[in-house]
């Protein structure tokens, strides 16, 4: 039951038209404050580095494809698969989750007309761009990081790696940690205070219980990152001795510091899969989630265990097993959490009545690889088994079963099931199924023989391999399998793309969607709901009712908050409307803050320390005019 | 659900009464706040691991301060921190009387506590340079780390009373609005946490000597 | 206890066997560090001792915060079955179906934190002090 | 291993399960409800509690007390007590320098050990983090600076088994592998009296020019032969050289040909290894390979 513009609610409509429309053309989005915009302009990047990072991939496979492959040089294999893992983790996954998907929905999903920091919300964005670019800088440069994303010292130490590229990795990571961070802190404020009137915790979609779990983990995890990142610079341009053993330093210490962000950082990845799943299951089975608190739960537990499992990742440092075995129990008990998803996931599909379309075909396919990864991880946590296949191919099929297979599927089905949404065009349906059966099979055939490799004695990160060990044949198929996969990935961009211009009109609700976004028009209005939603459950479409008391009120001109920019407040527990608060417009100042921080990180990288400074005394000078103009304050 | 008119418009409270009548009517906490409390939690975490990296080389060396470093002086550090942990009350005042709407106190409590901030900032920057003088960060990793805790640190007590200006300086060109309100909760806020996360990062500066 | 109950008991309930569990945990891997990172040995700790007593006080706290849930959740559910409408997603109205709904997740996060808690208090004193795996 | 097979079974039953409800699922996919159960909420929440967490809790306490605390136990590594030998390996960018305490043996990329013997293995590292596996006798461990880890050797059948670098370490991470030969004791102890014996002199006339070359062209400045002037510790000892199997840590076989290619030029064959080309004339090449050929 959507809204109805009816001639009686006309008026008030275009005064919110006037209000909330931002400047036209290029500067419109360059100064866009409109939580819509940004999330699109998120969409474009990641689907970039998406690009970069694919085409690394696919250079890898080929160099593999048979023994002693000659397609790349060491230095270059090094460059591309570090480069591999930073642009999927940094610049794809988390900037299409949480940037993309989250930024584009969460605010639509509790009815509110934008998120709580708006000009902070650009100001990530434009930090996440120019991070990119930043770590993309080296690439072009001709020396890139080397040292993998998990860059182990002293391999990166300025002992072993002179040169600036692993400088480009260490403060590349601090200026991206920045960005997350700001947005996490966003989405928290947002959820907590921007909710509908009437939507308690009780009553939130799991989608926003998973972006909630998300940025609560970037919160905490991310300073351990800088903070092992900030050592690392100064050991490099400094000559401190954090990681140097020979002057009381510890190598491990990296190793901790790393994994303390690494591990939080896998659910990071996989918990925007969990909530997309979450919202497309319900919508196709046309049934509530079974079990929802324990849904709920799941979702935020996971993110909170995800913090005392790190040194399963380092089982073969030799830490005493007195201290290794309280990670191997939470890396036990963590497999609970995700169990109570999987299950509650399948018996909703199973009792409901589904229709097999494309976003739930994806979701499928999310499963399916979600157990296959999910088990391995089990196997992993048990020390003696992980310590006999840790660092061999067997991890590196798991963690892209857990990766693409459970992270990146739901991206694809969400990326079909909001783009009626997002565009007001429907997808090509068959397209969109063959599109599937490809990534699914492709994904198979890269990753399973991965585990038999490994098994077989294969070790992660070699830039060719001898033959004669039985490691030819499965390593051939799996680059097969990898130019599958890449097909199937530009079917599905293809299929979105001729879409856009050639599809049927989606209307508002083509799928009989559950939440708040299917009730506004499709795109969405710059104020997302012309009357403020008031909600009683977590699947407010489904409620007819309160629906059709949203129309009769937008008749009336009844909440419309039609005086300013204005959006509400509610309580964080139950949601009552609390105060209406002014949004601020769009505006300059957050580009240009960012800009003056990459000023600040180029410099640094050259060890032109005072320029650095200059640019930050500059950076700070922005956040002045950031206050003057634009906001009331 | 309560009806629209009920509902406060908060960001019109231009005069300072208007801006405490908002601030003791609203149920929750304004999103302002939320904001700075989310963001210490990271700064929080920061220091958690700062300080854990700190106890981690610490366990794992032989000696600890290596032979040749002798460990920190006691004294002046602790009375400093002292110092700075009680310019909590004159910010947990400014607070309060923000929210009753009384700007001239407002103004009056947060140049209180700047003042002793800025001394005990000038006075750890003294400290810092006589150890310099002792032993560089270059020399051991305990110099590493014992130099980069306190320089973070002091960052951010340098960060607070930039904090305090900008704020400061919109009390007066601004007034109290209901937005400057909130901006004096969030940096009493700061404070709070900065002040408890000094006494912690001294005693483990002091920890060798205690 | 009190009905509705005060946010500070909702909230030990919901996260009290989480905290406890972070603690314990933290504490014991920095002992086991300490005892075991140091070539030199320099900090002589009962290890297993320490595991134990903090193991018990940590279990001791979790099945505190979980007694506070079965209350609310017994309490709720008596009200005309609103924990079951939580259980189906039919989002009772707050405050009521929200502490159904947090104490059920409140009873499954004490559940884990306590068998976390119990499974490396029972395990760790099990094993060699500072023996390498 | 016993426990990989369990757990794989394990996880088999898992994977089908879910397989079977998600068939289930499709075929159903008209009608709403359970299988057998019909529309009952409360059925379907108890699968939830059941599958979600009363199975798994049961399964993971097993497998957490079988591996982690009664299988790490078992399989500990060794203390020098329980073992009858030690052997230190050591990593360097990108070769392992193999030390028997005791003797003065030393070599490099091969490892001999006698067979049904206890040998407790002394993993450290030279330069960056490396990781000591051999898939076939047990786990890897790393190799830290500033650590001494230890892991156990035991192999129960004479035979040659590979082994390599599993910890990213550099550009020729991928070509540092060697071998560990099982060998009866007797083998073993004549191999172990050769090891530590100094070079032998050399007997040819191309191979006494050799040597000259050797010790006059940079070589021994890198490469140490015991019991001549040539004592550089950077590279491999090659004091008996001519019985390893292989060159730059399994990159290429042991023969004359290859020894001349990679004395040649080692940067064709090894991207970025430490070794530089010496830009020597053929006739010196083939002069150093002929001394090379007799440090049996």
């Amino acid at each position: 039951m959507a809204t109805v513009i009816s001639p009686r609610a006309k008026p008030h409509v275009e005064r919110l038209e006037r209000i909330w429309t931002e400047r036209p053309g290029l500067v419109g989005w360059v100064t866009t404050t409109d939580h819509k915009r940004i999330g699109i302009m998120y969409f474009f990047t990641a689907l970039a580095f998406f690009g970069a990072g694919g085409v690394e991939a696919l250079l890898i496979r080929t160099q593999l494809i048979g023994p002693n492959g000659t397609l790349l040089s060491p230095q270059a294999y090094d460059e591309v698969f570090t480069m591999h893992g930073i642009t999927m983790i940094f610049l794809f996954v988390i900037p299409m989750t949480t940037g993309a998907f989250g930024n584009y929905l969460v605010p639509l999903m509790i009815g509110a007309r934008d998120m709580a920091f708006p000009r902070m919300n650009a100001l990530s964005y434009w930090i996440y761009l120019f991070s990119g670019l930043f770590m993309y800088l080296a690439l072009l440069q001709g020396h890139a990081p080397n040292a993998g994303w998990f860059d182990y010292v002293p391999l990166a130490s300025k002992k072993f790696d002179p040169g600036n590229n692993i400088d480009f990795y260490g403060y590349g990571l601090i200026f991206n940690g920045i960005s997350s961070t700001a947005a996490s802190i966003n989405f928290i404020v947002t959820i907590f205070k921007m909710r509908a009137p009437g939507m308690s915790l009780n009553r939130m979609p799991l989608f926003c219980f998973a972006f909630l779990a998300v940025a609560f983990a970037l919160l905490f995890a991310l300073p351990s990152l800088s903070v092992a990142a900030l050592f690392l610079e100064l050991d490099r341009q400094l000559g401190f001795h954090f990681y140097d053993a020979a002057f009381g330093g510890a190598p491990l210490l990296w190793q901790n510091l790393f994994w303390i962000f690494g591990h939080p950082e896998v659910y990071i990845i996989i918990l925007p899969a969990f909530g997309i799943a979450t919202a497309i299951i319900p919508t196709f089975s046309h049934r509530r989630m079974v079990f929802f608190p324990l849904v709920a739960l799941a979702e935020i537990l996971v993110a909170f265990l995800g913090f005392g499992v790190w040194v399963h990742h380092m089982f073969t440092v030799g830490f005493a097993t007195v201290t290794t075995v309280y990670f191997a129990a939470a890396s036990l008990i963590i497999v609970i959490p995700s169990a109570i998803q999987l299950f509650s996931w399948i018996t909703t599909i199973l009792t409901g009545t589904p229709e097999f379309k494309t976003p739930l075909l994806f979701i499928v396919g999310f499963i399916v690889y979600f157990i296959i990864g999910g088990l391995s991880g089990v196997t992993l946590a048990a020390i003696p088994f992980d310590q006999q296949v840790h660092d061999s191919y067997y991890v590196v099929a798991h963690f892209h079963f857990v990766i693409f297979g459970a992270a990146v599927f739901p991206i694809l089905g969400g990326m079909y099931f909001w783009f009626p949404k997002v565009t007001g065009r429907m997808y090509n349906e068959t397209v969109g199924k063959v599109s599937f059966w490809l990534t699914f099979a492709g994904t198979f055939i890269t990753f399973f023989p991965m585990h038999i490799v490994g098994i077989l004695g294969m070790p992660r990160r070699n830039y060719t391999y001898p033959g004669g060990l039985g490691w030819s044949l499965l390593n051939f198929i799996e680059s097969i399998g990898a130019y599958i996969l890449a097909s199937g990935l530009v079917l599905i961009v293809a299929n979105l793309a001729v879409s856009r211009f050639r599809g049927a009109p989606a209307g508002n609700d083509p799928f009989e969607g559950d939440t708040l976004e299917w009730s506004t028009t499709s795109p969405p209005p710059p104020y997302n709901y012309p009357v403020i939603p008031t909600v009683s459950s977590p699947y407010p479409m489904w409620d007819e009712e309160d629906r059709k008391r949203d129309n009769r009120r937008l008749e009336r001109g009844e909440g419309l908050l039609e005086l300013g920019h204005e959006t509400p407040a509610s309580t964080v527990q139950d949601a009552q409307w609390d105060e209406i608060l002014s949004m601020p417009s769009y505006s300059i100042w957050p580009p240009l803050t960012a800009l003056m921080l990459a000023g600040v990180f180029t410099a640094l990288v050259m060890q032109h320390y005072f320029i650095a400074l200059g640019f930050l005394v500059a950076d700070g000078l922005t956040l002045i005019g950031w206050h003057h103009k634009g906001v009331r304050t | 659900m309560k009806g629209t008119p009920a509902v406060t418009r908060s960001s019109a409270a231009w005069s300072a009464a208007a801006a405490g009548r908002v601030s003791r009517q609203r149920m929750a906490q304004p999103n302002g706040w939320w904001g700075m409390a989310l963001f210490l939690c990271a700064e929080v975490a920061l220091f958690g691991t700062l300080i854990g990296s700190y106890f981690y080389l610490d366990f794992q060396s032989h000696q600890w301060p290596p032979a040749g470093i002798k460990p920190p002086g006691v004294v002046l550090p602790l009375l400093a921190t002292a110092a700075l942990a009680l310019t909590s009350l004159p910010m947990l005042h400014a607070a309060r009387s923000a929210r009753a709407g009384r700007r001239g106190s407002v103004i009056a409590l947060i140049v209180i506590a700047l003042v002793v901030q800025c001394c005990y900032l000038a006075l750890q920057i003294l400290l810092f340079r006589h150890d310099l003088n002792q032993f560089t960060p270059q020399g051991s990793a305990y110099g590493s780390i014992y130099f980069t805790l306190l320089a973070v640190h002091h960052a951010h007590v340098l960060f607070g009373i930039v904090l305090d200006l900008t704020v400061l300086f919109f009390l007066v060109y601004r007034g109290l609005t209901n937005y400057w309100l909130i901006g004096v909760r969030g940096l009493a806020l700061y404070w709070h946490v900065v002040n408890v996360l000094a006494v912690i990062v001294v005693f483990t500066q002091l920890s060798p000597s205690l | 206890m009190r009905y509705p109950p005060s946010n500070r008991v909702l909230w030990f309930g919901v996260l009290g066997g989480a905290v406890a569990w972070a603690v314990q945990f933290v504490t014991n891997l920095y002992f086991t560090f300490a005892q075991c990172n140091s070539p030199s040995g320099r900090w002589m700790l009962p290890i297993h001792d320490w595991e134990i007593g903090l193991s018990i006080v940590a279990v001791l706290v979790g099945l505190a915060a979980t007694s506070v849930c079965v209350w609310l959740y017994g309490r709720t559910f008596h009200l005309d079955h609103v924990a079951e409408a939580e259980r189906r997603g039919l989002g009772s109205a707050p405050p009521t179906g929200r502490l159904s709904f947090m104490a059920m997740v409140g009873l499954t996060v004490n559940f884990l934190a306590l068998s976390i808690m119990i499974m490396t208090g029972v395990g760790a004193p099990l094993l060699h002090v500072c023996q390498q795996s | 291993m016993l426990l990989w097979w369990w757990m794989l079974a394990a996880a088999v039953v898992v994977f089908v399960g879910a397989a079977v409800m998600l068939v289930l699922a499709w075929l159903r996919r008209g009608s709403p409800g359970l299988p057998w159960f019909g529309e009952r909420e409360d059925i379907s929440e108890r699968m939830v509690l059941l599958f979600g967490i009363g199975i798994p809790i049961v399964v993971l306490v097993v497998l957490f007390g079988v591996s982690d605390v009664y299988m790490v136990g078992q399989t500990s590594p060794p203390n020098p007590r329980t073992t009858a030998m030690t052997i230190d390996v050591i990593g360097h960018q990108w070769w392992w320098e193999v030390r028997y305490p005791g003797t003065d043996a030393v070599t490099a990329n091969e490892i001999h050990i006698p067979v049904d013997t206890r040998v407790n293995v002394v993993a450290t590292t030279g330069d960056v983090i490396h990781s000591f596996w051999v898939p076939a006798l047990n786990r890897k461990i790393d190799m830290i600076p500033g650590l001494k880890n230890r892991i156990l050797l035991y192999a129960t059948k004479t035979g040659q088994y590979r082994g390599q670098c599993s910890q990213f370490c550099g550009f020729q991470h991928a070509h540092m592998s060697m071998w560990v030969f099982v060998q009866s004791p007797a083998a073993y102890r004549a191999w172990l009296a050769n090891m530590a014996a100094p070079a032998r002199p050399p007997t040819t006339a191309p191979a006494r020019v050799g040597e000259q070359l050797f010790m006059s062209s940079g070589c021994s400045s890198c490469h140490q032969l015991r019991g001549t002037s040539a004592t550089g510790t950077v590279g491999p000892d090659l004091t008996h050289v001519a019985t390893r199997t292989s060159l730059a840590a399994l990159t290429i076989p042991n023969d004359p040909a290859e020894l001349a290619a990679w004395i040649r030029n080692p940067q064709a064959i090894k991207p970025g290894v430490r070794m530089p080309d010496l830009g020597l004339s053929p006739q010196q090449v083939n002069a150093l390979v002929a001394y090379l050929d007799e440090l049996k």
